[in-house]
This record gives structure tokens, sequence and C-alpha cells, in this order.
């Protein structure tokens, strides 16, 4: 029956049943993911960011909330530019990272 | 030159003050309420940001008091000023004369149930900070039974206007990380989730234990208060928080969930500090003369405060305080 | 769940109210939705109980509604209720006690402002004055009917026939325990048990032998939210909110759920039909939805009152199997008959859920 | 002197002789077969080409034989090969025209297979089937002598490689150790046998000879034979298409393992880092270890160094590179964004004025304003007519997308920067960042734009007096970016830009020479430390002088080295804008 409305999927980030395959596999080449700061930078500076909604440091947190839809759509925006890393305070190896999350 | 300097609280602040008022030729007299000196650091496990044995600090401290005339499991009831000197009654009824007064009365640790949303008292899996580190001390909880997934909840009872208490507790944040990891030293294999608002890293190494909380022990920072937990049928706890670096709110099931309680005043005092004359500050520590030069002093002559009765302090800023306390007590006797 | 640790909770959040002498308003949307009950409060609290509870034709609504859709500004909501309480002062009653969740939350919202704010009390007494020439007393004591039943439970335990307890199994019932928002989350010291652990149903439940569920979504909306439900649009939020605490519930395997809100038991009750339509789940056993009911319709079946006068036909989640199960005997013949025996004609069944 | 024409002893060798002659020709086939079909066309015009022709025959001898690029580099090492090589060469020859001059074997009757076999062995064991005359037998132990010369150069080296001049060598497998030692030992038992005709010897010279030969393939001594088909590949122009097949795969059998790029690779600070050097990246792609080899090709820095400097001039690079390439990614890139932004661009170019000079700074730049500035400047003073193509961000130039193997989505970028270049209507595009510099020389196609570097720019504006600069006493020390040097040879331009402001030292390693300051883009995996530890290195060989400044003429170079120099890092469009 059509009520003009209906049931909309929770908000809730379901960190129970989340699926964390791609961020455990990067976790292992590059234990650094888990380092961010979440203080911009990369965002601040990206090339991509200038035109586009380009953001690592989201990027990585889609990854961690188990938003892989999200975050693979993102990450063809990036231009593989290196600013990111050249800011990262923490040193965090971006460019490998973005890279490997493609691969 | 044996002037009696009555120092109320024989914790950090009460011994180290002892110690070096001993040492310049005064004679502190500790008054402490427990049966033991010490006072939190000494149920304490490890102090971070190294996780140094709290142990051995409180041990090295006892050592240079063990001549300092204590009393255990002593109050003091009343106290005058009569020129320049207090006289000061105990609970035992013995009496004493000072020259001087320091209140090292430290602090108290927040109520943890007064966060009722928290369920701490209600939720069988809902422990606080201190809990946890007599887990670590003693190897027994009954709360903690290998679990999978533990949370940390930072600002229990700070910054936090609903339970009136504005300030920031200042070591929690840093202790949440010690402590996240320790608990990850001992079950390497469960998820540890900390919910931070801001994460306050102000001294010297703290920032690599944060750093090291994140890369070695894989400790996961959430930017987010943790709004309610219920419990579910298996008496596990589920958590609602938002993440506020993503914009999502989070809903997730812990085992354990730890409650990392902010200092509060140490109301147990506020009877003989009314009679000493010394105010409370806004955030209800203790008034010291100035924040600057004036830490120590108070709106009361031959009255002093040192360690965390002014403010939650760390234990060096806490002996930092009391050195320098006993320093303004030696140059007051001598003025 | 450490049961000691809630008993404190609820001792430090009690308050006095007077045994006696109420003036009674009631609720714009539960005389609609669920006459029945109110009538029931009256009766059992006056017949029952032997109460004075007095009530006036003129009363109106107390403008919660309006003022919670943004319609009405806060003075205008405050000079309604000035006028509510003219009312039960010229009646010469000084405890106020009313049917509606929301004119609970909107009168003490109000006495608070005015005690924080005495110039607006000032004001609204002039706007009352120019308006309708009367002049208000504030109510001594003001209290939810909830309030009335949760102090009155013990005596109502007394006579009460069916308790909350399956009599096939001997077991207690599962009964979750739902409030309305306005009740005491906006002034926790103002309800029995405060916000985060409001003891008000929770205490009739377990004094009628049933016992409670803490769920984890307990403390969610039922999905009503003025704004959400208002809209058409904007319903989607609402049944999915309502959608979420089935969800959390549902393991718990609830026998009913008794709610003391005006649009709570609407909205558990007929949103599960809803959500049976578009999902084609329903919570309760073989087909049926949870019951969801009326704190006075509750103490009606536990004290032997007929289902049918409750007006539990109304529901659209089917009643019969709760009173099958508190073996209540009830007439199936007269479940769609008026009030002098009239055929009121038998609903539609619906897809998913059962009605009967 | 034995008159037979037989003995069992030869057997080993000519069955080494035949192994690796089979392997040699199927690999030859292999090779050619995999080539494209225009690089095939190109290898056969060039061997009939008389330029090429020359050239190949050049390589042929004065880099197989002569290994001339080792001499100039390190004549101890340029002795030791050219010793072996030519040493040895010149047996197989000598030895042949004496089969074919000396009357006595001519007396010999040969026939049929045998006979096929005696011209291989009869050069090798002359001495025990023949009498050479005294010229002959002069000439054969002169060049025995010499060979083992050399190997007592490679001995030495084995034992202590800095007496001649080397820090870092190779560590070899099993494989690679053993066919050493024959190779060590093949000419000493020669020596013996000829000089005492002891039978084991005879014996044991043939052995050798067999282990050598039969185990060629699978080391690096392949490149003994490998070599010559590589430089007529290479004359003939082809290049890396695949990593492991056809050019690509002459060059990995060519590389002889001999480490000069070792301690060439700005890498090689520690021991550790140094196995990401290109020989070992050509060792384990040749043995096929394909993971390793893909870590190695995407943590190397691409400075080109290696390159080179090699003996062989073998493109290490452009292997690693399209290795890069080869890899396979599940999301691809999505750069249609782009689209929109040419409009937004076209919206601010409204006013239909062409500038003489388009300025693009880049990506790096952009995070080193001061660049920026100072072009700004000095172009301002110059009275140049310019517009500054990315003031408010622009769009990467695509090299770093190139860099990672990307070659299509690079394009994108390429093509969008293209367009709005050539709406600007500008003459002649400057930039200030080599990275960038790189890309639009090799990949964008901008016919009629003059395409500069800065410092190229700036040496003009001062040489035809556009802008006029004081010269003061600061003494400057020049860091040649690895993108502006090696890869287009601009040394001069801005080291006479810095002359006209000041004294200039050199550093340690100049030129093509250079060291890559660390924070190149090329690397993938590299760490923070780690680069850290090659920008320390790097510093260290510019402060060899003891400049008062350092000067680069690459953004990513000026913000690297300001992590870890102990003096002032500035760029050369700064210091220009300083002394204006």
């Amino acid at each position: 029956m059509d009520f003009g409305f209906c049931l909309s999927p929770s908000s809730h980030v379901k960190m129970d049943s989340i699926d964390l395959t791609t961020f455990n596999r990067l976790k292992e080449t590059n234990p650094d993911v888990n380092t961010c700061i979440a203080c911009g930078s990369c965002t601040a500076t990206c090339t991509a960011g200038n035109f586009t909604e380009m953001s690592f440091r989201r990027l990585l947190l889609m990854l961690q909330r188990g938003k892989e839809d999200e975050a693979n759509k993102m990450i063809q925006r990036c231009m593989l530019c290196g600013k990111c890393t050249l800011v990262c305070p923490r040193g965090i190896n971006i460019r490998k990272i973005l890279l490997d999350i493609t691969r | 030159m044996k002037e009696n300097i009555l120092i109320i609280g024989g914790g950090a602040a009460g011994m180290e003050a002892a110690t070096q008022l001993q040492k310049m030729g005064l004679t502190p007299i500790i008054i402490e309420k427990s049966e033991a000196l010490g006072g939190h650091i000494a149920q304490w496990d490890r102090l971070f940001p190294a996780f140094h044995p709290a142990k051995d600090v409180v041990e090295k401290m006892l050592d240079q008091v063990k001549d300092v005339k204590t009393y255990l499991n002593t109050e003091v009831v009343d106290i005058q000023k009569d020129n320049d000197s207090f006289h000061a009654v105990l609970s035992n009824n013995e009496k004493i004369d000072a020259k001087a007064v320091v209140l090292a009365t430290g602090f108290d640790i927040f109520k943890a149930e007064r966060k009722q949303e928290y369920g701490y008292g209600i939720y069988n899996n809902v422990m606080t900070s201190v809990e946890l580190e007599k887990f670590f001390r003693t190897g027994k909880d009954e709360r903690i039974n290998n679990p999978k997934k533990i949370g940390f909840v930072h600002c229990v009872g700070a910054r936090d206007v609903k339970v009136c208490n504005t300030y920031c507790s200042k070591v929690c944040c840093t202790t949440a990380l010690k402590q996240a990891c320790e608990i990850k030293e001992v079950f390497p294999d469960a998820e540890v989730y900390t919910f931070y608002m801001d994460l306050r890293m102000f001294g010297p190494g703290y920032e690599d234990l944060y750093l090291k909380t994140q890369k070695d022990f894989d400790v996961k920072c959430v930017r987010g208060r943790v709004c309610e937990v219920s419990e579910d049928m298996d008496g596990k706890l589920v958590i609602k928080a938002e993440d506020t670096l993503f914009g999502k709110p989070l809903k997730m099931t812990l085992d354990v969930l730890v409650l990392m309680c902010a200092m509060e005043k140490n109301k147990s005092i506020d009877a003989i500090q009314q009679k000493l004359g010394v105010a409370n500050n806004s955030d209800g520590f203790m008034q010291n003369s100035d924040m600057y030069l004036g830490m120590n002093n108070t709106a009361q002559d031959g009255v002093f405060v040192a360690g965390a009765c002014t403010a939650p302090k760390s234990l060096p800023d806490t002996i930092g305080e009391a050195r320098s306390v006993a320093t303004q007590v030696y140059n007051y006797i001598n003025r | 769940m450490i049961v000691e640790g809630k008993q404190k909770i609820w001792a430090d959040y009690q308050k006095d109210i007077p045994d006696d002498h109420y003036f009674y308003v009631r609720s714009c949307i539960r005389q609609s939705f669920w006459p029945a009950s109110e009538v029931t409060f009256l009766d059992i609290v006056r017949n029952k109980l032997g109460k004075d509870f007095y009530e006036n034709e003129y009363h109106t609504t107390c403008g919660g509604i309006a003022y919670h859709s943004d319609s009405i500004p806060q003075e205008t909501a405050m000079t309604i209720i000035a006028r509510q309480f003219a009312l039960m002062h010229e009646s010469g009653y000084e405890n106020y006690v009313c049917s509606c969740i929301t004119s609970f939350g909107l009168y003490t919202e109000t006495l608070e402002t005015w005690h924080e704010f005495p110039e607006l009390e000032a004001k609204i007494r002039q706007y009352l004055w120019d308006s309708c020439k009367k002049e208000f007393a504030k109510p001594k004591y003001l209290a939810h009917a909830s309030d009335m039943i949760y102090k009155f439970r013990f005596d109502i335990a007394k006579q009460m026939k069916f308790p909350l307890v399956n009599v096939k199994t001997g077991k207690p019932l599962k009964v979750v325990e739902h409030i309305g928002c306005h009740y005491s989350k906006m002034f926790p010291s103002k309800g029995f048990g405060g916000a985060e652990y409001p003891h008000v149903l929770v205490g009739m439940v377990e004094a009628w032998g049933g016992e409670v569920v803490d769920y984890p979504e307990r403390r969610q909306c039922c999905g009503f939210g003025f704004r959400q439900y208002f809209v058409q649009a904007n319903r989607g939020y609402s049944v999915s909110n309502t959608h979420k605490k089935f969800e959390s519930m549902e393991p718990y395997e609830p026998d009913l759920i008794i709610t003391n809100c005006p649009g709570c038991p609407y909205f558990l009750d007929r949103w599960q039909y809803v959500i049976a339509e578009q999902t084609g789940k329903t919570y309760g056993k073989n087909g049926y939805g949870i019951p969801a009911l009326t704190y006075e319709e509750v103490a009606g079946l536990v004290m032997g009152y007929d289902p049918w006068d409750l007006g539990l036909q109304v529901h659209q989640v089917a009643i019969e199997p709760l009173l099958e199960k508190m073996g209540i005997p009830y007439d199936p013949k007269r479940k769609y008959q008026g009030v002098n025996g009239k055929d009121l004609g038998v609903p539609q069944c619906p897809m998913h859920i059962k009605s009967v | 002197m034995n008159s037979q024409i037989f003995h069992p002893f030869v057997l080993p060798f000519v069955l080494g002789m035949a192994f690796v002659l089979t392997y040699c020709f199927v690999g030859l086939i292999r090779v050619i077969s995999q080539l494209p079909k225009d690089d095939r066309k190109k290898l056969g015009r060039s061997l009939v080409t008389p330029k090429t022709a020359w050239a190949n025959i050049r390589d042929l001898f004065g880099d197989c034989l002569f290994h001339v690029k080792i001499w100039k580099r390190n004549p101890v090492l340029g002795y030791m090969h050219t010793a072996i090589a030519f040493g040895w060469f010149m047996i197989i020859v000598i030895g042949h025209v004496m089969l074919f001059t000396l009357k006595p074997l001519q007396g010999v009757e040969v026939e049929g297979l045998q006979g096929m076999f005696t011209n291989f062995y009869y050069p090798i064991f002359f001495k025990y089937f023949a009498e050479e005359t005294p010229v002959f037998a002069f000439l054969m132990d002169f060049f025995l002598l010499m060979i083992i010369s050399g190997i007592l150069i490679a001995v030495v080296k084995k034992i202590h490689s800095k007496i001649v001049g080397v820090k870092r060598v190779m560590h070899f497998g099993f494989a690679d150790t053993l066919i050493r030692f024959a190779l060590w030992t093949i000419f000493p038992f020669r020596l013996i046998a000829e000089k005492t005709n002891i039978m084991a010897f005879w014996w044991l010279y043939s052995i050798d000879l067999l282990i050598f030969m039969c185990m060629l393939p699978f080391t690096r001594y392949m490149h003994i034979p490998t070599e010559a088909l590589f430089i007529l590949l290479r004359h003939a122009g082809i290049k890396v298409t695949e990593p492991r097949k056809g050019y690509a795969l002459a060059e990995l059998y060519s590389c002889p393992s001999c480490g000069l790029c070792i301690d060439a690779c700005p890498m090689s600070v520690n021991d550790k880092m140094s196995g990401n050097t290109s020989a070992y990246f050509m060792k384990k792609l040749r043995n096929n270890d394909t993971e390793e080899s893909q870590r190695i090709a995407e943590t190397c820095l691409m400075c080109g160094k290696c390159v080179k400097i090699c003996p062989l001039s073998i493109e290490s690079c452009d292997i690693k590179f399209s290795q890069r390439a080869a890899v396979p990614y599940n999301i691809n890139s999505d750069h249609s964004y782009l689209n929109v932004i040419s409009t937004e661009a076209e919206k601010s170019q409204t006013n239909n004025h062409k500038p003489h000079v388009l300025y693009f700074a880049g990506c790096m730049t952009q995070l080193t304003p001061k660049i920026m500035r100072a072009m700004k400047q000095i172009m301002d003073k110059a009275g140049e007519d310019y517009q500054i193509m990315d003031e408010n961000g622009g769009i990467c130039c695509g090299r770093p997308m190139l860099l990672s193997g990307k070659v299509a989505e690079a394009k994108a970028m390429i093509e969008k920067n293209t367009e709005l270049i050539k709406k600007s209507g500008a003459k002649r595009l400057v930039l200030s960042c080599p990275i960038c510099y790189k890309v639009f020389k090799d990949e964008y196609h901008l016919e009629g734009i003059e395409i500069l570097h800065h410092t190229q720019y700036i040496e003009e504006l001062i040489k035809c007096g556009k802008i006029y600069v004081d010269r003061g006493d600061t003494k400057y020390v020049y860091h040649d970016p690895c993108e502006l040097g090696r890869a287009f040879e601009i040394y001069d331009e801005p080291r006479y830009v810095i002359h006209s402001l000041g004294q200039i030292v050199d550093a340690k390693s100049e030129k093509e020479n250079s060291i890559c300051c660390g924070g190149s883009l090329g690397s993938f995996n590299l760490t923070q430390q780690e680069r850290d530890a090659i920008t320390e290195n790097s510093v260290n060989d510019l402060m060899f002088n003891n400049p008062d400044e350092i000067v680069t003429a690459c953004p990513l170079c000026l913000k690297t080295f300001a992590r870890k120099s102990p003096v002032k890092v500035k760029d050369i469009a700064e210091i220009v804008s300083e002394k204006l």
C-alpha cells in the first residue's frame, strides 16, 4: 500500500556490522592509517578538493565506518599530486595509501 | 627554628611539601584522614605517559616522609588563627599549634552515577577509570571477562554544564589513552575505542603516547561524546555517540565501558576551609591569590595551598607545587 | 542490570502530590483517539478510589500542538494556559491534573518560565485580563494523570482481578513501558523517577504483577515528533523511528506496551500496521502486533473492566491474544457494537497484521 | 704436444658450448618475437643505416670489450673489466687465427661432425693438441696474464671493495657465487694446464668452462652475450613497453649487476635502503620475483641517476615505470569534473586579453608561495605581459599520476591544461616546478608555445637586460633538481643566474651526479624517516664547500631541504628577487 511515505534507512553507522575489509587490508601495509588526527590539512591543500568534495581525512573515516562505496567514489577524484603527503603533520604517506585503496 | 607546619592531606602534595619543609629545618605535621599516606596515587597502577609504576614514586615519597610526624585516620575538626599561629583540634582530640597551614587536600573523583545516561551502577559492565586502574593493579574485576570490545568515555563529569563542572579535568585524556594501551596489552585481540571531545595532550611525551596508542595499539579514537548507554539482552552495552568528524551518529555494542571520571574538589575539607577563610573559585576548587605568582597563597596569611585542591593537576604539576609551597612557607616563617 | 542502582535513582526522584481534590483537564488527542481512557480514569479515581476530581466544561486545548508546530508564539500558549488556571481558580481548586503529556510539559515549562521571569507572568496576566477579563492563580500542585494512577497503584492492586500474569504459564507478562517525551525529559525533577529511568509506568507494571523489559531504544521517542507527523512527506521519519524501537524491543518478546502520552499509543499502534504493510513484518506472535495501551486501559484491564468498554477495539493491533494470556473473558460479538448495541461494522482486515 | 685430434676432456666444454649457444639462439628469437612489429622494422632498418651501424660497431667494442664508461668513472674497475673482456676476446680471436694460419694443423685430417667441434675446442685447448709459434705463444700468454690480472682485481674487490673505490657491492646468492668462482678459476687452470700439461688441469679447465657456460643463462654473466643484442636494440631507438618482454627483457639480461648504481643511488644511505637500488630491481625482475620488483619499482625516487651512470645506459627507470603501469587497479579515476572547470576558467578570461607569458606555478609551488611571489616581482620588474594560470589553485600537471603508472588518467589532466593554455593565447609558458617541466616537455603538445623553466627564463631576462641584479658576496651552492638537470641537462642557466648574484661554490656531487633531495614524488613507499636520511645525505653533499645558502630550482627540493638544512634554502627566483 502506498502511504505517500516510507521507512527511511537509519543514519546510524552500525559499528557492529560494518565491513572493514579494505581498511584492515590497508592497515596491514600502512599502519599509518590509524594515526590520522583529522586536522584537515590534506583536505585544505587538495588540488582536486579545489573543485570537488575530495577529502582524504574523510575518505579514511568512510573506510573506517564501512562506507566503502562512498570512499571508492570519492577517491576517483584524486589527482595523486602529493600535496597532502607534504602537509600531513603526522607524516602519513597519503599518496601511497590512496594508491593502495584503489588496488 | 623548629616551627610546626600543619599539612592537611597526606597525598602526593602533602608528602612532598613535608619532605621539603623538613629539609628546610621546619617541623611539618601531616594530618591524613585515611588509614595510609599516598592519596589517590597510591591506588594507581602505572603512570602516564611512559607506564612508570606508580608504586616506585609512592614508595620513594613515603620513604622521604618516614620521619615526619604523621596522624593517620585523623581529621582536623576545628582550627583557629590567633595572631600569627594556628590552633587546630584533631578528631582524636589532640591539639596542635602551628605557624602555618598547608592545604594539600587534593581532589575527589566525580561520582559517575550522576551522569545517569551512562548507567553506572545500573548496567553491570559500566565501570570507572579508577576501578579499571584497580583491575590493572590486582588483575581482578568481575566486569572484565575477556572482553572483545571496550569503550572509554572521556570528560565524564568535566566540561559539562549539566553536572555544573565546566572545567577540564586535565589528566583524564592522557589517562584514557594510557589505560586503552594497557587493556590492549592484557587483551590484544580486543577492539578498544575512546570517545573524546578534544584530546588534550598537554605534556612532554603525551603526544608520543597518543601516536603509540593509535599506531602500536590500534586503539580507535572517535571524536564524539557517548550520549546514552543501554543494555541489550545479553547484558552487553549498546552505546550511541556521534562521530563528529564524520558527521554521522554511531551505534555499537561494547562488553565494557570505562568512564573517565573527572576530578572534583575534595569537599570533606569545606568546614575547615571556611574557618580558615579560604574561598572557592568558580570551578569549586580552592581559590589561590593569583594563578601566576600567588598559586600557593590564599587570601589568608599563613594558609597555603598545594596540589589538586586548587584545580585538577597531574602528578608532576602537583609535586612542583608542593616544592614551591615549601619555599613560600619558609619565606613566610622567616619574613 | 543492577536493580539497586535504579531504586536509588527512583528514590531520588519522588515528588509530593496531594491525595485528593483535583481539577482535571482532558487531552485533545486522547478524547478523540482513546475517549474511553479518560472516562475510565475518572471512573477509577472517583468511583473505585473515592476521590474528588472536578471537570469544567469550559476548558480548551492548552495550545501545545500549535505551540510545538511553531504556529503560535509562546505568549499565546501561555495565555491559553493562564485561562485554564483561571478556570481552576474559579472552580475553587488548587491542584491541577492533566490527561495530556504535552500539556503537562507545557504547563511545567510555563510555570518554570514564570518562575524565572516574573515580568512575563505579569504580562500574561494582563493579556488574560485584556482578552477574557479573567484572573488566574497558579496551581499549587501540577500533576499528570499517570502520576495519580502511580500514586494509587497499590490501591488499584488491592482491587485487582487480572494481574499482569500469563495465566497459562504463570509467568509475569513482559511489558514495555514507554514514557511520553514531555513527561520528564525537559524537567527531570518533575517526573517520578527522573528522565533517564522514569518510574511512573514501571511502578504500575510492577505493582500489578508484570515484568518491565529494558531494551536499548527505550529512551527513543515513539515517532510522533509533531513536525514529523503533521507533514505527510516527513512521516517517513516518524515511522522509521517507531520501526527502530520495535526492532530493538523485538528480541525481548514483549506482551504489551504501556504508555502515558496521547500520541505514543497511537503511533506505536498504527505504525505497526504501516510497518507490516511496508515490510511484511509483525512484532507479536503469529502475525499479531504488540498491543500498545494507555495506562488507564491497563489499569482498567487489571481491575476487571470489560475490554470493549475500555475501547480496546479501536486499537489497530488486536487485543484478543493479550486478553487470552491474562485470562480476561470477552465477548467477541460485542467488539464492534456501539453503546446501544448498534452494529458499527467490521473493519477490513489488513494484509499483513491480524486484526482479530 | 699430443699429436691427436680428440681427447675426452674436451667433452665438457663442447657440451657447455652447445648448451649456451642453443640457449642464446632461443633467447634471441624470443626477444625479437616479443618486440612490437614497428620495433622489429626499426631494428632491421638500423642495422643497414650507416649512422646506426657505425654506432653499433663503436659501442660493441667500446662498451662490451673496452668498457669505456667504466674507465671514465673508475679506471681500476675499467681496467678490470677490459682485462677480462678484451683479454678473453683476444684469446678467442688469436686462437682462431692460429687455427687457420698454422701449418701443422692444416695437415690434420678433420672430417664430418668431429671437424665442426674441433673448430670450437682447438683454439681453446690449442696447447694440448698443437705447437704454437713463438709470436702466437707470446700473444696468447700475454692476454691470458692480462685476464688473470683482471681477475686478481676482482678478487681484491670482492674481499675489500673500498680499495678499488667502491663502497657498496651487490650481495649475491649461491648460483652467482658459484659461477664467479668458476670464472675466476678458468684462466688459472688454463695457465697451469698449458704450462705443466698435467691432464687433471686440462680436465678441470674444461669442466670449469662447462660449469660457467651451463650456469651462464641463470646468472648475471648472461649479460656477456645479451649486451650485444641490447646495444643493437638501443641504437634502433626501441623503448620499453612491458616490464618483462622484448626490449626490457634484453635490458634485464644485459644488466651485469656491476653494482655501480648502488653507490650512485640516493637511497644507499643505509644498508636497508640500498636494497632498493636498480641493480637489485633488475635482479629481482630477472628472477621473476614480481612482489619484490614491484615494491622496489614503487620505492624508487625516479631521480634517473642510475640510468645516467649505468655503463650500459640501461633504462631501468623505464622498466620500473612499465612495472608500475602493469599493476591492475580496481578503482579507476574519474576526472570528468575537469570539464566544468574549463568553463569556469573561460569566465575569468572574458577581457579577451592575450598575455605574452603564461606562468604556471604548479601544485608544489602552491605550498611554497614565496617562489610565486618572487616570480611576480621579477616579471613585474621586467615589464613582462604575463598572466598567472593557477593563482587560485590549478589542475595538476599530470606527472605525479604518470609516475604512478596511470597513463590514461594523466591524459585527462594533460588535455585540460593544454586546453586552458591554448585558450590563453600566450606564446611562452613559464614553469617553476621541474616536475611540471618534465611532463610539459615530454607529454604536452603545445605547438607554437615555448616552454621554459624559470631558471631559463630568468637567465634570458638578465642576459637581454630586462632585469638588473646586484652582485653580492654570498656563497651559494646550487642543487640540480633531478627533473631539470639529469632529464634536460639544464645545468648552465641556473649557474649563470647565480653567478651574476654572488659567488657559486661546488657541491660534492654536481650536475648529472646531483643527489635527489629525498622528497621526490617518484617514490610511493619511502617513509618520512627514510626520506629524511636521504635528505640529510644530500644536504651534507651540498654543504661540502660551506656555502652560505643552498639554492635550488624546484619547489619540492626547497621544501624538502628546508627541513634538514643548516643554512637557508632558497629558490633561484627568490634570490633573484632579493637582488633586483
